[in-house]
């Protein structure tokens, strides 16, 4: 039932490969370093559009790397949960290429190395060489913060990296207390061993201090207070792949670990509170914010927020409703930066916007509905799946978040329609706000077009991600699939 | 008692580590603090490895002189020594220049600057 | 053994204690590289020859000479951190 | 402790500005400590589960033909993971040498050092050669590798600098060499794609503790440490404040 594809690789080598060379090339001919960039990038996305389709057609997919079986070595573990996010990356890093005076060698071979490094991470089924990939990740992340090369960015990216590090810290001693109680490292392994030896405080513990080190990336509270600071600092598109897709991959992975490792309650407790804080903060200090950009700052930390909240949720009716709000996000949010990158300083100086730019307000206006889960865009589905799931599992936790998630949604529509009502607002004459380029709008236009698509799709797609939840949430399948294989 | 002492030691390590980073407001501390931090860390790893009477895990010829230490815990610490330096180097090149934007290197005046550059931006 | 990691841990914990407290930047940066060569002595002690080599190489070796560059470029060698330092 | 001279006045007003703050972080911190000690106690010294551990000391030497265990380790259960800190290690120097472009010298460069230390500095460099290169080819047999031997080899190139900062550092031949050196491991990865999956050992195993036996992954190592030594050589230049303007 498991196929052996050791082409899952790829992914990886391909755009490792595009970083290694680059720097060489790049120090000649430094206008042709972005042409190959996105080369690389469209050749890791191809590959990984086969991939993707062989993993649809045949089923989850392992490679043990180097060959040495499950347990003892390595192993890349696929299915079509692993696939879709790694799509999105990839499509997300050709959208928001480095452009303009700055984007030489530097920024483009961090882009290449984030690329891998998510890949890698979003692959991987062995707890250390997540880490691994989760460092290459932030370190590429940390960089491309820094790739304004601003005042600002630089502070910016500084107190990134140090809060980042403690977290990395934080995760290997969890990684650590694991391996001292199981001896081993392999997720799947573990999903047999931990149920009986990694019980109680000890269990917890390593829970939360691996959760402290993907909270960083995930801007789970309390771990998010560079979020403001590095997406106001950084170049919009760096905000943009960083909070729109690099924060789900950090999601994404804990949901691994909460599945595989730690089934129990304490865990979906755990996510439950940092679910909690994310909305209630996010969304207050969103509502407070002055300017466009810290306001989607915030509000994606709110967003990353109910994506915990669904994640707590157990079973798989839960982990299709976070599915959903995380992709949805990836598409909504990062039009929101490429939108609020051109509308910079107070909202109150963007009166009579629409007579400026009449579709960049209109997009606007279709991702706040969306956003706010307003029938028939797909942001209602994800927030109606969360209500399904938490209908079908009721529990005292489970209201909480529901009554949560929805005393968000009011003050995120607050908010919203604040800012449009600030955009037609009337005795303005046009004339003052800024205008679109098209090449600035193309990537927001282009979101919004994947949007009102998966609006029409709309059923094929709940059905295509409720069943990669009932793949993502059967520990034992996973299981058997990465250690039983007969060989 | 060896295994109180280090396992003492390591955690001693990080909370110190930690305490740098937390309570002191120099940019530098703090990264001192990081490395202070990661050397626990590792302390900590290689311990959870260690055998009683167990032997380096190098065969001499082939074959194993006794019981081994566990290799595994080793090899990761390796790993992460390596991706400590790079990620202190990096930290290094940025205060360089936070110090050459700013002037100064506190942690709090720092984040004041950069809030007020964040408005100004806007504004 | 006990005794030869009793000494070690308490001179990693001691040298620690001083690279977070020393105002003196440079005998900070000692200090840290003396955490490194006794945390590499640890690993040698816990049978991880390996570890130990890289410790003393790249913690106490590079790290230590990173560090002092650093302060070097940006002015601090040789001087004091203020208590309270605001501009 | 040495400082306890001069700042007296500044030490006190911020002693009382930070007090409550500083008391409040050291208990939080110290029954942190605490916790984290009980749970790492939880597990007796020298008793935690070594499953794969054993498993891998069990065959490694017949799978991988190295004597050295962390190596097969290190190059062979888990190379993925090397190939992955040496990608960090890239990753690193290149937002590095992005952050630092163009940051100008520092404020104390130039003077070159005394006789003494600049000879030393030359006669070192040789010996410092040699004797990374060798713990790098032995990384299969003694302890030590492509890591340890690649910050000697670093160590090698960076102290002449040190001695006498005029005399320039070629940040060209150092990304020529950890790039084609990254290529390598990958290739060589790729090409064990051949024979199973990703980084399959290519090569026989050959004879046990000689020099040229456990199949590729000695030249994994050379290719590991020259990239790690051209890496950590470019770092440490960069930082210095030679060549910047020309990254």
């Amino acid at each position: 039932m498991s196929q052996s594809l050791p082409a899952i690789i790829y992914p990886v080598a391909i755009p490792l490969m595009g970083a290694f060379l680059l720097p060489i090339g790049a120090r000649r001919m430094a206008e042709l370093a972005g042409l190959f960039g996105r080369i690389v990038v469209l050749l890791s996305f191809s590959t990984s559009l086969a991939l993707a389709v062989s993993i649809w057609t045949a089923g989850p997919a392992v490679s043990a790397m180097g060959g040495f079986a499950a347990p003892l070595g390595i192993v890349f573990y696929a299915d079509r949960l692993a696939m879709l996010f790694l799509l999105a990356l990839n499509v997300a890093v050709f959208l928001f290429w480095p452009r303009g005076q700055g984007a030489k060698g530097g920024p483009c071979t961090l882009m290449l190395a984030l690329l891998a490094g998510g890949s890698g991470l979003i692959l991987s089924g062995d707890l250390f060489n997540i880490f691994v990939f989760y460092e290459i990740t932030a370190v590429a992340s940390y960089g491309l913060a820094a790739s304004g090369r601003t005042h600002a960015g630089f502070a910016a990216a500084l107190r990134f990296l140090i809060l980042g590090s403690v977290g990395s810290s934080l995760m290997l001693i969890g990684i650590a207390l694991i391996y001292a109680r199981t001896g081993t490292l392999n997720l799947a392994d573990l999903s047999r061993i931990a149920p009986h030896a990694l019980t109680g405080p000890v269990g917890l513990a390593a829970f939360i201090l691996l959760l402290a080190g993907l909270g960083v990336k995930a801007e789970l509270v309390p771990l998010n207070t560079w979020v403001p600071e590095v997406y106001g600092a950084a170049p919009a598109r760096v905000s943009a792949l960083l909070a729109g897709v690099v924060s789900k991959l950090a999601m994404v992975v804990a949901l691994r670990f909460v599945v595989q490792v730690f089934p129990g309650d304490g865990a979906h407790t755990v996510l439950l509170v940092a679910g909690i804080l994310g909305v209630l903060a996010g969304e207050l200090a969103a509502w407070r914010a002055g300017s466009l950009m810290e306001t989607f700052s915030y509000s994606s930390i709110a967003q990353l927020g109910m994506v915990a909240l669904a994640f707590s949720i157990s079973g798989a009716a839960g982990i299709a409703a976070g599915i959903a709000l995380a992709l949805h996000h990836a598409v909504v949010k990062p039009a929101f930066f490429m939108l609020a990158a051109r509308w910079r300083g107070p909202v109150g100086g963007l009166a009579g916007a629409v007579k400026d730019s009449p579709l960049a307000v209109w997009l606007f206006v279709i991702l706040s509905l969306s956003i706010i889960g307003i029938p028939p865009f797909p942001g209602f589905w994800a927030k109606f799946l969360f209500l399904k799931a938490a209908f079908a599992a009721p529990s005292a936790g489970v209201w909480i978040a529901v009554f949560v998630m929805l005393a968000g949604t009011v003050v995120e529509a607050a908010y919203l329609f604040r800012a449009v009502l600030v955009f037609f607002a009337d005795g303005e004459r046009g004339g003052s706000t800024p205008r679109f380029a098209f090449a600035q709008l193309a990537p927001a236009l282009g979101l919004g077009a994947v949007l009102l698509a998966a609006m029409v799709f709309i059923a094929p797609l709940g059905a295509s991600i409720s069943g990669m939840a009932d793949e993502a949430s059967n520990a034992a399948a996973m299981a058997a699939r990465v250690l039983d294989r007969g060989e | 008692m060896t295994g109180t002492l280090l396992y003492g030691g390591a955690i001693g390590l990080v909370i110190i580590g930690l305490y740098a980073i937390v309570a002191r407001r120099h940019l530098m501390r703090n990264i001192f603090g990081l490395a202070v931090m990661e050397s626990g860390v590792n302390l900590l790893l290689a311990s959870v490895g260690y055998r009683p009477g167990g032997h380096a895990p190098i065969l001499v010829a082939g074959a194993a002189p006794g019981p081994l230490v566990d290799p595994i815990p080793q090899a990761l610490v390796l790993t992460a020594i390596v991706i400590g330096f790079g990620v202190l180097a990096l930290a290094l090149a940025l205060v360089v220049r936070v110090r050459q934007a700013y002037g100064t290197l506190d942690n709090r005046a720092v984040a004041r600057r950069l809030r007020a550059e964040n408005g100004e931006a806007r504004s | 053994m006990t005794v030869l990691v009793a000494i070690s841990v308490a001179v990693m914990l001691i040298a620690a204690i001083m690279a977070v407290a020393l105002r003196n930047w440079l005998a900070a940066v000692a200090a840290l590289s003396v955490v490194s060569l006794a945390l590499s002595f640890l690993f040698a002690l816990l049978r991880a020859p390996d570890v130990a080599l890289a410790e003393a190489a790249v913690g106490a070796g590079l790290s230590g000479v990173l560090l002092a560059l650093t302060l070097r470029r940006i002015g601090l060698w040789g001087g004091r951190e203020k208590k309270g330092e605001k501009e | 402790m040495k400082s306890a001279g001069g700042y007296a006045p500044a030490r006190i007003r911020g002693h009382e500005r930070n007090h409550g703050k500083t008391v409040a972080s050291v208990l939080f911190l110290g029954g942190l400590g605490l916790m984290l000690f009980e749970l790492i106690s939880a597990v007796p010294f020298g008793s935690a589960p070594m499953q794969v551990g054993q498993a891998i000391a069990g065959e490694a030497f017949a799978r991988t033909g190295a004597d050295n265990i962390v190596t097969a380790i290190l190059l062979g259960y888990r190379g993925l993971d090397t190939l992955g800190e040496v990608t960090i290690l890239f990753t690193a120097a290149a937002a590095a040498g992005m952050v630092l472009a163009g940051a100008g010298r520092g404020e104390a460069q130039g003077q070159e050092a005394g006789f003494i230390f600049r000879t030393a500095a030359w006669m070192l460099f040789p010996f410092l050669l040699v004797l990374g290169a060798y713990i790098i080819i032995h990384g299969h047999l003694t302890p030590g590798g492509g890591f340890q031997g690649g910050a000697i080899l670093a160590a090698a190139f960076f102290t002449p600098l040190l001695a006498s900062p005029a005399s320039p550092f070629n940040h060209r031949v150092a990304i020529l060499v950890e790039g084609f050196a990254g290529l390598v491991f990958v290739v060589i990865g790729l090409a064990g794609l051949a024979k199973g999956a990703f980084l399959t050992q290519l090569l026989g195993t050959g004879t046990p503790g000689a020099l040229l036996s456990a199949g590729s992954l000695p030249v994994l190592y050379v290719a590991i440490g020259l990239k790690v030594g051209s890496e950590l050589a470019g770092l440490m230049a960069r930082v210095f404040g030679e060549g910047s303007a020309r990254s």
